[in-house]
């Protein structure tokens, strides 16, 4: 057995996991508001859209970058006006911004499409130790995006639970009645972590796009990335740390079917691996629908659930 | 449209330390509060006395700046303040405990504490948070576990982790809706030791209640509210039963009520032996044996919380209970189904919600009990609706009409209407739930008239009230329920107003 | 101070329902015309000409029926169960079920099968494989709560994966393995094939469809079971108080909802695939049924109507690119659509809410005004 | 627009039937269905490109159109042509065989053409080509290019076209590195950016350093590059994308057939019903550019086996020729007939990795 090729796999899964984590972490603080987010691949799509233009016709990786999350971040905002503000269905809606982001993304990128990716995020080699065994092309041959988002993940997850806006976060996820009791405003909290949902989907798209995808395609640079950051979102029982971590076992249970076939065994099949995460999060949600698990686990006890003040 | 005695916002000493004047708030079709001014002093308990729906809730949610009036103006200390949120009344030290808990259920004690403290570090300290939540509950003697989760707490206790937010948000205007509907009556004397304690501290009280006994007890001043008016307010010293009944009415009412004839019961219809409930740890009910004859009445008196709702839903079948076995005229119930089937009507407590369905029509409401078979006929369903809206006098826009839309008395009728002179046959046994509460006199007396009438064709009914006259008045036996046991049985021959109430507070 | 609110209207006056669509359809129009303008596109001449695609001709109208006729099943399979309250987002991976389950039982079964029964034999196997897709979601959901939204959801993931199995990642039965190029499916036997009416795709499928739109109303609006189903979404409480089992009630929707997805499934195979075909059937079609139920909110009757204007938009999305000069590509049809949802979406508030503009008077001067003295 | 359907009234009567003049009358309408987007920078882009071939050969004689991105199986978008007057229709991926048999079945008037399938009818033909032999002589580039021995080689589908690529790739290798192995890894995927750069990237980190591919992403180049290691792409001219790992590729170029198969429509009113298969010797099948790194004296070697191949003097595929298991498949001297090439289902001795699930 080839132990080199196991352990490029592993490095190369955290490239793979980074936009899916991102945007996962990005629906998680999004849903901890307690809006539902149904809407993250559109917001993806939109992202690596934007950002491909952007690099296109500017040729600097990094406004690219910001230009892709705007854009998830303008989507997000999209989605707070109808969901917060309008009051509609936020199931139905998630599913709509889908649609307007692919369709605009496909109708926007279309002079684009195939288009050889202008600018490129680069690996960043940490002063040599990317050549150390094992640990060396795990951690240290990495571009600097998945640093930042390893970094984000453990900042978010401190904002979370460690933070005075955290537990107006959750509080307003779980009950927005009592957040509103207690002074804190409802609308903006879901705001804030709507479009910080939009912008870290955005990222996530971007960072496809940049750092991933050889060429901008319309069909496949996203590809299903957000519908997969939302099994994470469940799958992690909304915790941006088990969605990283998440992310990066997703990402090697898909990458590994290839060392698989190099390393010539023949267990597990494909098909397997391809079903397993979605399989898995059945299994998590049947287990953690039983009345003593919901009471600690579980959804946002709000989430999906418009909220005003003096309606009853 | 307010009385003389109403008071004025005023300057000076013995200033008010909050008061609204000329507060109109309007609800989509309803004018919630019109015209209301009220004030409240400091270190007094300033009760708001009301039916349902008299605004009682919205004013005080005015009060703390929930709502915001479409007219009028709050005063703070004599000064005019505009408050657009919750956040806003924090700020001016005015708390409001809801009629219904806000507390986040996964949370600890403390965190739904310091929830929106804007005094809080950027980061949660949590050992010196507990501390600092324990030290405030115990300057006003509420013990709380500030690391216990709210869904792991009593009633009781989650209303003491409402006062206690609000104490450590440094309020000295507290507002307690309804604080006593849900309590034991040791849980209400605990309160309002806290409340006297609160006073005694210079914080000033604003209780909400409809209930006239401790009212009394425990107000310095009372406001009484009518359809959103003002309509009087009055000093402890000079409280009167009868007066307040009046004012909250509106009309002079008899609190001693219209006595019924007593029936001529026959053979037991409803038997329950050995009826226990138990959900997780707690026992609502324990081991009822309980037994209503055809042609009489069964009340049911009890501080509400004591097992009243588990007993109406097991007697009608909607609750399987953990053991024992409840018999209809020999038949045993064991579904809502087989229940209806052995000819039994039930209204139950809450009517919007589950006697009735919110968002469906009247017509559509009368199928709700009614035998079913494969098709539902709701051109049918619209003639009944129409006949009940005419026979009961319903004020309704028409059978049409959503449920949700009914002022609560009407709903009350449509309920009972459906229940007793409904499907054509008369019921055998009838299981009523505070048939009358929150109804105004005409809808009180044509209910009681219902179920006398149900008496007379030989039904066997339980009447569970919270209202004990309505009880006496009503009855032929009663039996009172306290934590989950029968505490009391008597005739109403025999019934002793100060053993009810006695057994009704647990007091042996 | 003047401050807008929006205030649930008491009464919702007739006119409200036609003129909220109306005016939400116009902006969204209004909105994507924004977008040609921006990329040189006449948007006039894009609307004229999607217009005539889809419904300006016979063709373009046949075209429209053939494309609107699984969206009606996948419609119905979410407005069925969304009336009370359940949200069956799997509807994609139920149609691919039922697709599976109709060419193989048409593979197994119809070769030697009159056409009726072949055709019965169909729709039956796709309503099978759609509620056998929909079995853990439902279960999960009637017994124990588990939110359906997500595991229906999951199951789309799963089925894409299987359906990709079958036909490209193994000798499973439905592949043809006569086949010398790129992986195929099996074509069904001629009798399961459904029969071309007027020199169009039109086929049973369609007459079928509206039928089924018909029994799913009667079902809502005249039945004991659908009664229960709106005291269920209304109030599960009243519910249990009449004696209505949720349990069961939920569980028979969702398994009925999956099935009606499913039928899509049979739909495509017996009237346009002929074989099970990955590529052919990923169109979106159960998604897309959630946006027709919420369009028609809910209503069986009214799935009809926008199952078959979104699949005029689809239809002209496809032929519109043919179109000389505007160089128009496929997914102008898809962000249409999305505009047109949102605008839909966000413009649902105004049929059951107003605007309100509220003028609150300064604190000073209402104090003034009451007179108080200081 | 409308114009087009009024007739000048000079020339209404000598513009009859004859819809194929090409002189004056209404141009010949021509369709083409992708299956991807134009833009996929390789097998519908080639297609594409063909098109733009063709539009810019016969000018205003015809009027050209695409639908992109078409699912397979599905009869409508073909109907639909034919129903906006389409004369000549090509359909450009495998899974539109039988859709295009039963509209061209039902519609003799119109004539169609479809790529990489067998099935004919008199108005139905099929155009494909020898991949092989440009493959072959990508296997020479990547024979001598390699130090380790170790070529990766990232397939999509299990099919005879694929095992083909990979069998004709490998016998190149050999004959420049008769030591040489192919490692294959499936990807079951025509385009997806992401899997094909995974699938890539295990066989760089098994060791390989050339890398083949036979999908539309330039996703395996990437990879290439950042292992430091060579690639050849396929479809197109795929250079721009990572130069400094590029070595060649095997390339389409349609255009040739579709300007003859239009031509003989529009000229002689004959529509072809053949199955075409092309060749480097006609033009359909390339060589694309080579990159920096590939040596002269590689190149010389290169041009001089492809001068072979295009005079007919050499066949990519003579025996003998074993299978992985060793056993003789193509007897010494022979080569397999066409049938043979269509349906090859053995990866030959040199090749690790299975054929999965056949
Ligand atoms: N959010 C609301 N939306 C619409 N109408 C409301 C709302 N809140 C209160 N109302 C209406 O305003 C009136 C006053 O209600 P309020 O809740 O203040 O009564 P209350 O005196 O607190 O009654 P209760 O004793 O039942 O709590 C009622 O007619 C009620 O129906
Ligand atoms: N949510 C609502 N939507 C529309 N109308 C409402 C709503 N709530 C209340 N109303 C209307 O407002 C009126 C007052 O309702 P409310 O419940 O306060 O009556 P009430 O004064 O308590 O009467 P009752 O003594 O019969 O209970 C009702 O007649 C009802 O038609
Ligand atoms: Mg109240
Ligand atoms: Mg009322």
């Amino acid at each position: 057995m080839n132990d080199n090729a196991w352990i490029i796999a592993i490095a190369a899964s955290i490239g793979a996991a980074i936009p899916i984590a991102l945007a996962a972490v990005g629906a998680i603080l999004h849903e901890r508001s307690g809006v539902l987010n149904l809407g993250v691949e559109g917001m993806m799509l939109i992202g690596a859209m934007a950002a491909f233009l952007a690099a296109d016709a500017w040729g600097n990786v990094w406004l690219a970058l910001v230009c892709g999350v705007l854009a998830g971040g303008a989507l997000g905002l999209l989605h707070g006006v109808i969901t917060i503000s309008l009051r509609a269905n936020q199931i139905v809606t998630g599913l709509a911004l889908v649609i307007f982001g692919t369709g605009l993304a496909k109708f926007l990128g279309e002079p684009v499409n195939g288009l050889k990716r202008p600018v490129k995020i680069d690996p960043l080699e940490v002063a040599g130790l990317g050549d150390l065994p094992i640990l060396g092309p795990v951690l240290f041959a990495q571009d600097v995006l998945v640093y930042a988002s390893i970094a984000l993940v453990v900042a978010v997850s401190l904002y979370i639970y460690r933070s005075r806006a955290g537990l107006a976060l959750r509080a307003v996820g779980e009950s927005p009645a009592a957040a509103d009791a207690q002074g804190i405003a409802v609308s903006r909290v879901r705001y804030v972590h709507v479009l910080a949902g939009g912008l870290l989907a955005g990222a996530g798209g971007a960072y496809q796009a940049l750092a991933r995808a050889p060429s901008w395609n319309q069909e496949y640079t996203i590809n299903g990335l957000g519908w997969i950051a939302l099994t994470l979102v469940v799958f992690s029982n909304w915790r941006p740390g088990r969605a990283l971590i998440g992310a990066v076992v997703f990402g090697f249970a898909l990458r590994s079917q290839f060392t698989f076939q190099t390393e010539g065994i023949d267990f597990p099949p494909q098909v397997w691996l391809q079903m397993a995460p979605y399989l898995l999060t059945i299994l998590v949600l049947i287990v953690t629908s039983s009345p003593g698990a919901r009471r600690r686990l579980g959804a946002p006890a709000a989430l999906g659930v418009p909220y005003s003040r003096d309606e009853r | 449209m307010t009385d003389d005695t109403t008071v004025r916002p005023d300057s000076g000493p013995g200033a008010p330390v909050l008061a609204a004047t000329g507060v109109v708030k309007r609800f989509p079709g309803v004018v919630a509060l019109d015209d209301v001014d009220v004030d409240l002093r400091a270190g007094e308990v300033h009760t708001l006395l009301g039916e349902n729906g008299a605004g009682k809730s919205t004013l005080a949610s005015v009060l703390c700046g929930a709502y915001q009036p479409e007219v009028g103006t709050v005063f703070r200390h004599g000064r005019p303040v505009e408050l657009r949120s919750p956040r806003d009344g924090l700020a001016h030290g005015i708390a409001m405990v809801h009629q219904h808990f806000r507390l986040v259920e996964r949370f600890t004690v403390s965190e739904n504490v310091v929830l929106g403290d804007p005094q809080l570090g950027r980061w949660l300290a949590r050992g010196a948070i507990d501390d600092r939540v324990a030290s405030v509950a115990e300057t006003f003697g509420l013990p709380v576990d500030p690391r216990a989760r709210i869904h792991d707490l009593s009633v009781g206790q989650r209303q003491r982790v409402e006062i206690v937010k609000a104490l450590y948000r440094g309020a000295d205007v507290l507002l307690l809706d309804d604080p006593t509907a849900d309590l034991t009556p040791q849980e209400t004397e605990a309160l309002f030791v806290t409340v006297r304690a609160m006073t005694a501290a210079g914080k000033s009280v604003v209780f909400i209640s409809h209930k006239l006994g401790e009212v009394v007890e425990i107000s310095d001043r009372v406001t009484v509210m009518r359809g959103g008016v003002v309509t009087g307010q009055v000093a402890r010293v000079d409280a009167d039963r009868h007066e307040l009944a009046r004012l909250m009415v509106g009309r002079d009412i008899d609190l001693d009520a219209q006595q019924f004839a007593a029936g001529s019961p026959g053979s037991p219809c409803l038997i329950a032996k050995g009826v226990t409930v138990r959900d997780g740890e707690q026992t609502a009910l324990d081991a009822i044996d309980l037994e209503v004859r055809a042609g009489e009445i069964v009340g049911v008196a009890g501080v509400s919380g004591n097992g009243q709702r588990e007993l109406a839903d097991v007697l009608a079948g909607v609750l399987a209970p953990t053991s024992g076995v409840v018999e209809v005229n020999g038949q045993p119930i064991r579904s809502a189904r087989a229940a209806r089937a052995a000819g039994v009507a039930y209204v139950p407590e809450e009517r919007l919600g589950t006697g009735l369905a919110p968002s469906l029509t009247i017509g559509e409401n009368l199928l709700l009990t009614r035998r079913r078979g494969a098709l539902v006929s709701r051109s049918a369903a619209r003639r009944d609706a129409r006949e009940i809206i005419a026979r009961f006098e319903v004020k309704a826009p028409g059978p049409d009409a959503r449920c949700r839309v009914l002022s609560g008395g009407n709903a009350q009728k449509v309920l009972v209407a459906r229940e007793l002179a409904g499907d054509g046959q008369a019921p055998k046994v009838v299981v009523a739930s505070a048939p009358t509460r929150g109804l105004d006199v005409g809808a009180i007396e044509q209910v009681r008239a219902l179920l006398d009438d149900a008496r007379r064709n030989g039904a066997g009914v339980l009447l569970i009230s919270e209202d004990l006259d309505e009880v006496l008045a009503m009855a032929d036996r009663i039996v009172v329920l306290y934590r989950g046991r029968i505490s009391l049985e008597a005739d109403r021959a025999s019934a002793d107003r100060g053993a009810i109430g006695r057994a009704m507070a647990g007091i042996a | 101070m003047i401050v807008v609110r929006l205030e649930r209207r008491v009464a919702t006056p007739r006119w409200i329902g036609v003129a909220v669509p109306v005016a939400s359809v116009f902006a969204a129009l209004v909105l994507a015309g924004v977008f040609f303008v921006l990329t040189d596109r006449p948007p006039l001449t894009v609307y004229s000409e999607m217009f005539d695609a889809a419904f300006g001709d016979v063709q373009g109208v046949k075209n429209t029926l053939v494309s609107a006729t699984p969206l009606v099943f996948t419609g119905l399979a979410a407005a069925f169960a969304m009336r009370m309250g359940l949200y069956n987002i799997g509807g994609e991976g139920q149609l691919y079920a039922g697709a599976i389950a109709a060419a193989g039982a048409a593979l197994l079964w119809t070769a030697d099968l009159s056409t009726p029964i072949a055709i019965a034999v169909v729709f039956v196997a796709g309503a099978v494989g759609g509620m056998a897709w929909m079995l853990v979601p439902a279960l999960a959901r009637a017994l124990l709560g588990t939110s359906e939204i997500v595991t229906t959801l999951m199951m789309v993931l799963v089925a894409d994966v299987v359906l990709d199995y079958l036909i490209s990642g193994s000798t499973s039965y439905w592949r043809d393995p006569l086949t010398i190029g790129f992986p195929q499916g099996k074509e069904i036997p001629d009798a399961a094939q459904f029969t071309r009416w007027f020199d169009a795709r039109i086929t049973v499928a369609l007459p079928i469809a509206i039928v089924t739109a018909a029994i799913v109303w009667f079902v809502r609006n005249r039945t004991s079971f659908g009664y229960g189903q709106d005291v269920i979404g209304d109030a599960p409480h009243a519910a249990r108080y009449a004696g209505i089992s949720e349990r069961r009630t939920v569980l028979v929707t969702l398994l009925v909802s999956g099935a009606l997805a499913g039928m899509a499934g049979a739909a495509e195979i017996g009237g346009r695939i002929y074989k099970l075909e990955p590529s052919s059937l990923r169109l979106g079609l159960g998604f897309t049924g959630i946006v027709i139920a919420a369009l028609a909110r809910s209503n069986a009757l009214g799935v009809l109507v926008a199952a078959f204007f979104l699949g005029g938009l689809r239809n002209a999305g496809q032929s519109v690119q043919a179109v000389a000069d505007l160089d128009l590509p496929k997914s102008v049809a898809l962000m249409l659509e999305g505009f047109i949802l949102l605008c839909f979406l966000g413009g649902q508030v105004f049929s059951t809410h107003r605007l309100r503009i509220v003028r609150r008077e300064p604190a000073r001067r209402a104090r003034a005004s009451a007179g108080a003295s200081s | 627009g409308d114009d087009d359907k009024e007739t000048d009234p000079g020339t209404a009567t000598t513009d009859g039937a004859e819809t194929t003049d090409g002189s004056g009358g209404e141009p010949l309408k021509v369709a083409f269905v992708y299956v991807g987007p134009v833009g996929d920078a390789g097998w519908t882009k080639k297609h594409d490109d063909g098109r733009k071939a063709l539009e810019a050969e016969f000018g205003d004689e015809i009027e050209v159109t695409f639908l992109e991105s078409v699912p397979e199986g599905d009869e409508q978008p073909f109907e639909t042509l034919v129903d906006e007057g389409n004369d000549l229709i090509f359909g450009t991926s495998f899974g539109y065989m039988d859709p295009m048999l039963a509209v061209a079945e039902a519609n003799p008037g119109v004539c169609f053409e479809h790529a990489t399938g067998y099935k004919t009818a008199d108005n139905m033909g099929t155009y494909f080509g020898a991949a092989e032999e440009a493959r072959y002589l990508s296997g020479i580039a990547a024979g001598h290019a390699t130090a380790s021995g170790q070529i990766g080689y990232v397939a999509a589908f299990p099919i005879p076209e694929v095992l083909r690529g990979i069998n004709a790739f490998t016998l190149g290798a050999q004959s420049v590195n008769p030591d040489a192995t192919v490692q294959v890894v499936w990807t079951s995927t025509w385009f997806d950016p992401e899997v094909e750069k995974q699938a890539a990237e295990s066989l760089t980190a098994a060791g390989a350093d050339v890398l083949a591919m036979h999908q539309d992403t330039p996703s395996t180049g990437e990879a290439a590059a950042e292992a430091d290691a060579k690639w050849l792409g396929y479809n197109d001219d795929m250079s721009s994308f990572q130069p400094e790992a590029w070595l060649t590729g095997p390339v389409w170029d349609w255009a040739p057939h579709y300007i003859e198969t239009t031509r003989r429509l529009l000229e002689d009113g004959d529509c072809r019903n053949d199955q075409y298969y092309g060749s480097m010797a006609d033009g359909m099948v390339g060589l694309a550019s080579y990159g920096d790194s590939m040596d002269q004296a590689w190149i010389d070697h290169i041009e001089q086996v492809k001068a072979t191949i295009i005079d007919g003097s050499f066949k990519p595929f003579t025996g003998p020729i074993n299978n992985q298991d060793g056993e003789e498949v193509v007897a010494d001297g022979e080569s397999p007939d066409l049938g043979a090439l269509l349906g090859m289902d053995y990866l030959v001795e040199g090749v690790i990795g299975d054929i999965p699930a056949s």
